[in-house]
């Protein structure tokens, strides 16, 4: 079991060479998955590429009408950009309940999202805020949803030397409402069971005018459920469309039995967190408006 | 002197009357009726003489002292 | 693959070592500077007994690369008393019985400073809920959450202008 | 000599002062296991096997042992041979045969996880790769991991010469049953038949992890001359040394143990899992070896507390009366045979007091990791079904469930299970504090529920050897053989300072290792306190006695006109009636009168007294995720007395919050090829400070007459009734029995949602 060699470049262009120069190379974010893989055996690259010294790689900045978060930004940095937090309630809480403190301290979105882990907490909420990505790599750089990088467990859609830079969410839609609701057997430090994330527009009379319903830990990826999305579109979120929301979102998850939580289990608990995740974004929008319900 | 749960084990049977001077002597005459007693007396078994358990082996018994054989418990 | 020369800061004090790439800040603490204090309970982040302070936050220095620590500045268990002046945690840590094996104390003295250095007054919830990263298997964190929020009503108190 | 002190006001007893190693562990100065390094030091590694069963037909080491750096391979032949040998060292009786064997497998891997071999290097880099480059030939074999299942007909068998003990007529065939326990007394099925109301039920569970932090770690040095030191974390370092001279075939006296401070054992510590493989790559390579264990080794490979199939009957008279209980259980033992069956015998029913009474248990092999005590070993888990069914009983009786506890207590003088009379217990008195406390009446949010269990843990005494020794300045050494896990050399001290009538800061107390002072039993079993607390009471009164006669001395007065009083030798007769001296003017001239003052006290402690432990637990379920939270939680104990009342509520708190984590979240999880499938902290979850309330505790003081301070063990007794307390609360809110661990969330969300 050879050690790698660790490089921390100061711009994207080197990390781009060093990572096109060793194939098994692989970029170092925050390390709380990398580190605890290679402990394990599990990975051997040959070098790790520390992405935390390039300018411009950490932090979340305004461009215009959009949120730009780098790559190398710790979760908990994001609580601490008053605007984001404000904006993106649900990514910044989702992203806040990876790990511990600690472990938040390191832990980049960007890593939890190339883990691939179906059960990645920030990443339902992030494809429910409509989020992309913008990924650099030896072919130049690209921009995708962030859907498009998990492919199966452990698995992205990342071509060879291809690595995240930046998130980039626009600033929510005036009446816009955004939560992130997981299932976990303890209140910290544990692994979503079912992970569920809402993004909601309501009108200013409280009518449904846009919802993106995605789950997590339910399938291979993350998955984004239309249907359910379009069962709130136009209504007020009365009682029988949270029930046929939660049917829909029950009806599209196909997950696994494993140690963490049973199909049964995690089909009842979708549907129960993405109502309750579809109320608190929709308290939230309402909040946003002073509308009561 | 009674013996749960010995007597499967060893005896054949849950009450027997012996004289024994004090347990050790006591341990012989078991280990007498069934050979193997006595290797594992001092690892697995403890004695509760009329009632209160027993660490002094040498305590001479009383000829109506009622013994019970137990099985040692220790702890985590 | 050879290793790597990391100059680095600890309690205050510069610091160089050399170090396997694939070693943790943990292993260059406790195997190259003699700095023990600080645990290895997991290796994989889950209980908190290595939390150090590096640049201002803590993290857990078993999932920190070594040669990550160039130029940065880290804090440890060791550098928590000034000389032999005990900090209000580490005092109120004896004062209400809040160890029994004493393993996990340095990661949750550690961990305890980082929350009262920005939130002298936390609640009894967010006190359990900013330790929720160490775990401690002798306490039940009954006198843990105690002793924290005793030492942050005494830190308060001494900050308060007399 | 220790007559019960019952008028006499403590000046020590019952404080709560900073223990004396302290500092150094909120400084991060303490020594641990894991720490420790000697010069000239290699780093050892162990190979584990990869498969839960399989034949080993062949280690090929070459490799290995050829890479640059590897300076020692071991494999279990290189053990000598051993002859089948029962010890009770450490907690239970173990054949060294099996302890061997544990430590390095010999010709087949039991469990996954089962160490195969070890290197020793100069680096643990290098000793990891030489790992990989050891080529194992196994033939797998059929595996079990089921209690049932081991015990069906044509099981897999883990040892073809295991006959199960207890049976009779004595078996025929092997067996993976190592032992069959069976007590109680009465007519038991008639009198259940007869009864009014009776209930019964199925009880399992998975097993559990102590889950101390401080993963097993040593360095061992055996020199060419067959002199050896051991420095490790562990709950019984005499244990170590006989375990390991044992299974090494060498002198005991040719071992010296160092204890390092422990991080946590819970009864895990009370073996050797590395020392002895420690032990010959030393011998093989010349120098001192480290062997560390992983986290992911802790899990696989050390530990657990048996998982179990319970099986309650209970009737009572239409008057809450039990009248017969019938208890049969299973409990996994793991890879060799284990202990906790007789334990679980032993705890399940005898704290009432039931005419017609039958417990069986059975110790079950499987291919597990072999089975350890754990806090209160085997009771927890024949206590959950207990008092789960006693718990419906109430329901069905439509009494209280405190009342119905209550009126059938056993008290002192009513028979155990095995028929041996409870001496001077407190368990009506924990209870009638439950009754009086106000946690019982308070009211409940919606969703809540409320649930008590009772529970008891036999505790121990044992071997002990202390010594007390003066300094020439009048200040006290205590050295014991007894590991600190929690406080120990605190109570030590408090005890010491309590005879010597002086300030406490003016007594030390240390743990010697094992050439510096007499054999000593585990720190474990809840005996620490009553039993090497005895022996210091009994050093420290002859240290007192020897400076009264010191004085008399110095002063040329008659030895009895010389008394001990307010921590001075006083004059009380005579012509220098009134002359008073302190111990530190005896000790300046104690060379003169007669030489250095110590004492020693080497005992085998006799009348510990059991302790029982009354807990009231507040759930909210929620309806439509099935997740529990503990809102309240009141855990009352019988005590006998509290020397450092801090450490003793610690104590309660820390079992508690463990049998919390028990009975909702802890448990092993197989996969289906037979491997450990959450082998760490993040997956094996143990209660976070988020997840759990204060631990309100009440320390109930029944004092034990035969300490001379009135101590009882505390340690192991608050783990026993949490499992049934957290699921009695969970009917309580839900109407819901659950009946199988962990009652994690999905667990109690099928229970509410039948159809999904």
């Amino acid at each position: 079991m050879p050690s790698p060699a660790y490089h921390a470049p100061d711009t994207i262009t080197g990390a781009i060479a060093l990572l096109a120069a060793d194939p098994s190379a692989l970029p170092l974010g925050g390390g709380t998955d990398l580190i605890v893989q290679m402990r394990s055996g599990r990975i051997a690259p040959g070098a790790v590429i520390d992405l935390k010294r390039i300018e411009g790689m950490s932090g979340v900045r305004r461009e215009g009408d959009v949120f730009v978060i780098g790559a190398a930004t710790p979760c908990s940095a994001l609580k601490g950009d008053a605007a984001f937090s404000a904006a993106w309630p649900g990514v910044v809480e989702a992203a806040n309940l990876i790990g511990s403190v600690q472990v938040r301290n390191r832990a980049t979105m960007a890593g939890n999202l190339c883990n691939a882990s179906p059960a990645a907490d920030s990443v339902p909420a992030l494809v429910a805020a409509g989020a992309t990505c913008v990924i650099a790599g030896p072919g130049g750089v690209r921009q995708v949803p962030v859907e498009a990088v998990p492919v199966a467990p452990g698995r992205t859609s990342l071509g060879p030397g291809e690595f995240v830079v930046e998130f980039r969410l626009p600033v929510p839609r005036e009446g816009g409402g955004d939560a992130y609701l997981r299932a976990t057997p303890r209140t910290e430090m544990d692994i979503a069971v079912v992970g569920t994330g809402v993004c909601l527009v309501l009108d200013a009379a409280g009518t449904c005018m846009a919802a993106r319903v995605v789950l997590g830990a339910v399938g291979p990826t993350v998955m984004l459920v239309e249907e359910a999305g379009a069962a709130l579109v136009g209504s007020r979120l009365d009682d029988d469309v949270l029930a046929a929301m939660s049917r829909a979102v029950q009806a599209a998850s196909n997950p696994i039995d494993d140690k963490r939580g049973t199909v049964s289990y995690r089909k009842a608990m979708a549907g129960v967190l993405a109502r309750r995740a579809a109320l608190i974004a929709a308290g939230r929008a309402q909040a946003v408006r002073g509308i009561s319900r | 002197m009674v013996m749960p749960p010995f007597d499967k084990e060893f005896f054949r049977t849950d009450r027997l009357a012996l004289e024994a001077h004090n347990l050790f002597d006591l341990v012989e005459k078991l280990d007498t009726l069934a050979p193997g007693f006595a290797a594992i007396a001092q690892p697995r078994v403890h004695f509760a003489v009329d009632g209160v358990i027993e660490t002094d082996w040498s305590r001479v018994l009383s000829p109506a002292a009622e013994v019970i054989v137990l099985p040692r418990v220790g702890g985590g | 693959m050879s290793r790597i020369h990391v100059s680095t800061t600890v309690n205050g004090d510069a610091a160089e070592f050399l170090c396997d790439p694939a070693a943790s800040l943990l292993d260059a603490l406790r195997d190259s500077l003699g700095l023990t204090g600080s645990k290895e309970g997991c290796g994989s982040g889950d209980c908190g007994a290595c939390t150090v302070v590096l640049d201002g936050e803590m993290v857990c220095s078993c999932l920190v690369f070594a040669a990550e620590a160039e130029g940065r500045a880290v804090r440890t268990i060791e550098g928590v008393a000034e000389g032999s002046v005990l900090h209000p945690v580490q005092q109120k840590f004896l004062e209400h019985a809040a160890l029994q094996c004493g393993f996990c104390t340095p990661g949750f003295i550690v961990a305890a400073k980082a929350l009262l250095d920005r939130n002298p007054d936390p609640t009894e919830t967010e006190v359990r809920y900013w330790l929720a990263g160490n775990l401690c298997r002798c306490t039940g964190y009954d006198k843990i959450v105690r002793a924290v929020m005793d030492a942050g009503a005494q830190l308060r108190q001494e900050r308060t202008p007399a | 000599m220790n007559a019960p002190v019952t008028i006499k006001q403590f000046r020590h007893v019952g404080t709560r002062p900073v223990r004396p190693d302290g500092v150094d562990k909120v400084t991060g100065k303490a020594l641990y296991g894991p720490d420790f390094k000697a010069p000239g030091m290699l780093w050892g590694a162990i190979l584990r096997s990869p498969h839960p069963h399989a034949r080993i037909a062949s280690i090929d080491t070459r490799k290995a042992e050829a890479l640059a750096g590897v300076k020692a391979v071991a494999t279990g032949r290189d053990f000598p041979t051993l002859q089948s040998l029962v010890m009770h060292v450490g907690e239970g009786a173990s054949d060294i045969i099996h302890v061997a064997r544990n430590c390095l497998a010999f010709d087949k891997v039991l469990y996954e996880g089962h160490a195969v071999a070890a290197v020793a290097a100069t680096t643990p880099e290098i000793a990891r790769e030489a790992l990989s480059l050891i080529a194992v030939e196994y033939e797998e074999l059929p595996f079990v991991l089921g209690l049932e299942e081991a015990l069906a007909e044509g099981a897999p068998l883990l040892h073809a010469d295991m006959f199960t003990k207890g049976v009779e007529p004595r078996p025929e065939k092997p067996s993976n049953a190592s032992m069959r326990l069976e007590m109680g007394f009465g007519d038991v099925d008639a009198a259940l038949a007869n009864a009014a109301f009776t209930v019964s039920g199925r009880y399992t569970m998975e097993p559990v992890h102590q889950g101390y932090i401080e993963p097993h770690a040593c360095v061992a040095s055996w020199n060419a001359d067959g002199q050896a030191q051991i420095w490790c974390s562990t709950q019984g370092h005499f244990a170590v040394r006989a375990l390991t001279a044992s299974v090494l075939a060498i002198p005991q006296a040719d071992i010296r143990v160092m204890p390092l401070e422990i991080g946590g054992g819970f009864g895990g510590k009370t073996t050797v899992y590395l020392e002895p493989v420690a032990m010959i790559l030393s011998r093989k390579s010349g120098r001192p070896v480290r062997l560390a264990m992983t986290r992911d080794e802790v899990f696989r490979a050390s530990g657990p507390a048996p998982g179990a199939i319970i099986e309650v009957r209970i009737g009572a008279d239409a008057q809450g009366l039990f009248k017969a209980a019938y208890v049969e259980f299973k409990y996994h033992s793991g890879a060799f045979p284990a202990i906790d069956a007789a334990a679980g015998v032993a705890s399940a029913i005898g704290h009432y007091r039931i005419a017609n009474t039958r417990v069986i248990g059975t110790e079950v092999l499987c291919n597990r990791p072999a089975a350890k005590a754990y806090r209160a070993p085997g009771a927890p888990q024949v206590n959950f079904a207990v008092e789960s069914a006693i718990d419906e009983l109430a329901g069905k009786l439509g009494i209280d469930p405190l009342e119905l506890r209550l009126r059938n207590a056993a008290a002192q003088g009513d028979p155990q299970t095995s028929g041996v009379p409870w001496g001077r217990i407190g368990w009506i008195e924990c209870l009638e504090a439950a009754k009086a406390h106000p946690h019982w009446s308070a009211p409940l949010g919606p969703n809540q529920g409320r649930g008590i269990a009772g529970g008891y843990w036999g505790n121990y005494g044992g071997p002990s050897t202390v010594v007390v020794s003066l300094a020439e300045d009048g200040t006290f050494t205590v050295a014991t053989g007894s590991p600190d896990i929690g406080g120990s050399r605190a109570a030590m001290a408090i005890m010491a300072a309590e005879v010597l009538d002086v300030p406490y800061q003016q007594v030390r107390c240390i743990v010697a290792d094992t050439a510096s002072i007499g054999v000593s039993m585990v720190t474990g079993g809840s005996r620490t306190t009553f039993a090497t607390g005895k022996a210091v009471v009994e050093a420290a009164q002859a240290v007192r006695r020897t400076l009264c006669e010191r004085a008399a001395r110095q002063w040329n007065v008659p030895a009895g006109s010389v008394e001990w009083s307010d921590g001075e030798a006083v004059c009380i007769a005579g012509e220098k009636a009134g002359t008073r001296a302190t111990a530190g003017q005896i000790a300046a001239r104690a060379s003169h009168s007669g030489g250095p003052i110590a004492a020693l006290s080497a005992i085998n402690a006799a009348g510990w007294l059991p302790g029982f432990g009354a807990h009231i637990c507040d759930v909210e379920v929620d309806p439509e995720t099935g997740h529990v939270r503990i809102v309240r939680y009141t855990a009352i104990q019988d005590v006998g007395t509290a020397i450092h009342p801090d450490y003793v509520e610690g104590q309660i708190q820390g079992g508690a919050v463990q049998g919390i984590g028990w009975a909702l979240n802890e448990a092993y999880v197989y996969g289906a090829s037979g491997r450990l499938d959450n082998a760490g902290f993040l997956d094996y979850r143990m209660p976070v400070a988020s997840d759990v309330p204060m631990i309100d505790t009440v320390m109930v003081e029944v004092p034990n007459p035969d300490h001379p301070y009135g101590v009882k063990g505390v340690g192991e007794v608050p783990i026993v009734p949490p499992l049934a307390a957290v699921a009695n609360a969970i009917h309580g809110a839900t109407g819901k029995r659950l009946r199988d661990l962990p009652m994690a969330p999905d667990r109690v969300h099928a229970a509410l949602h039948p159809q999904g």
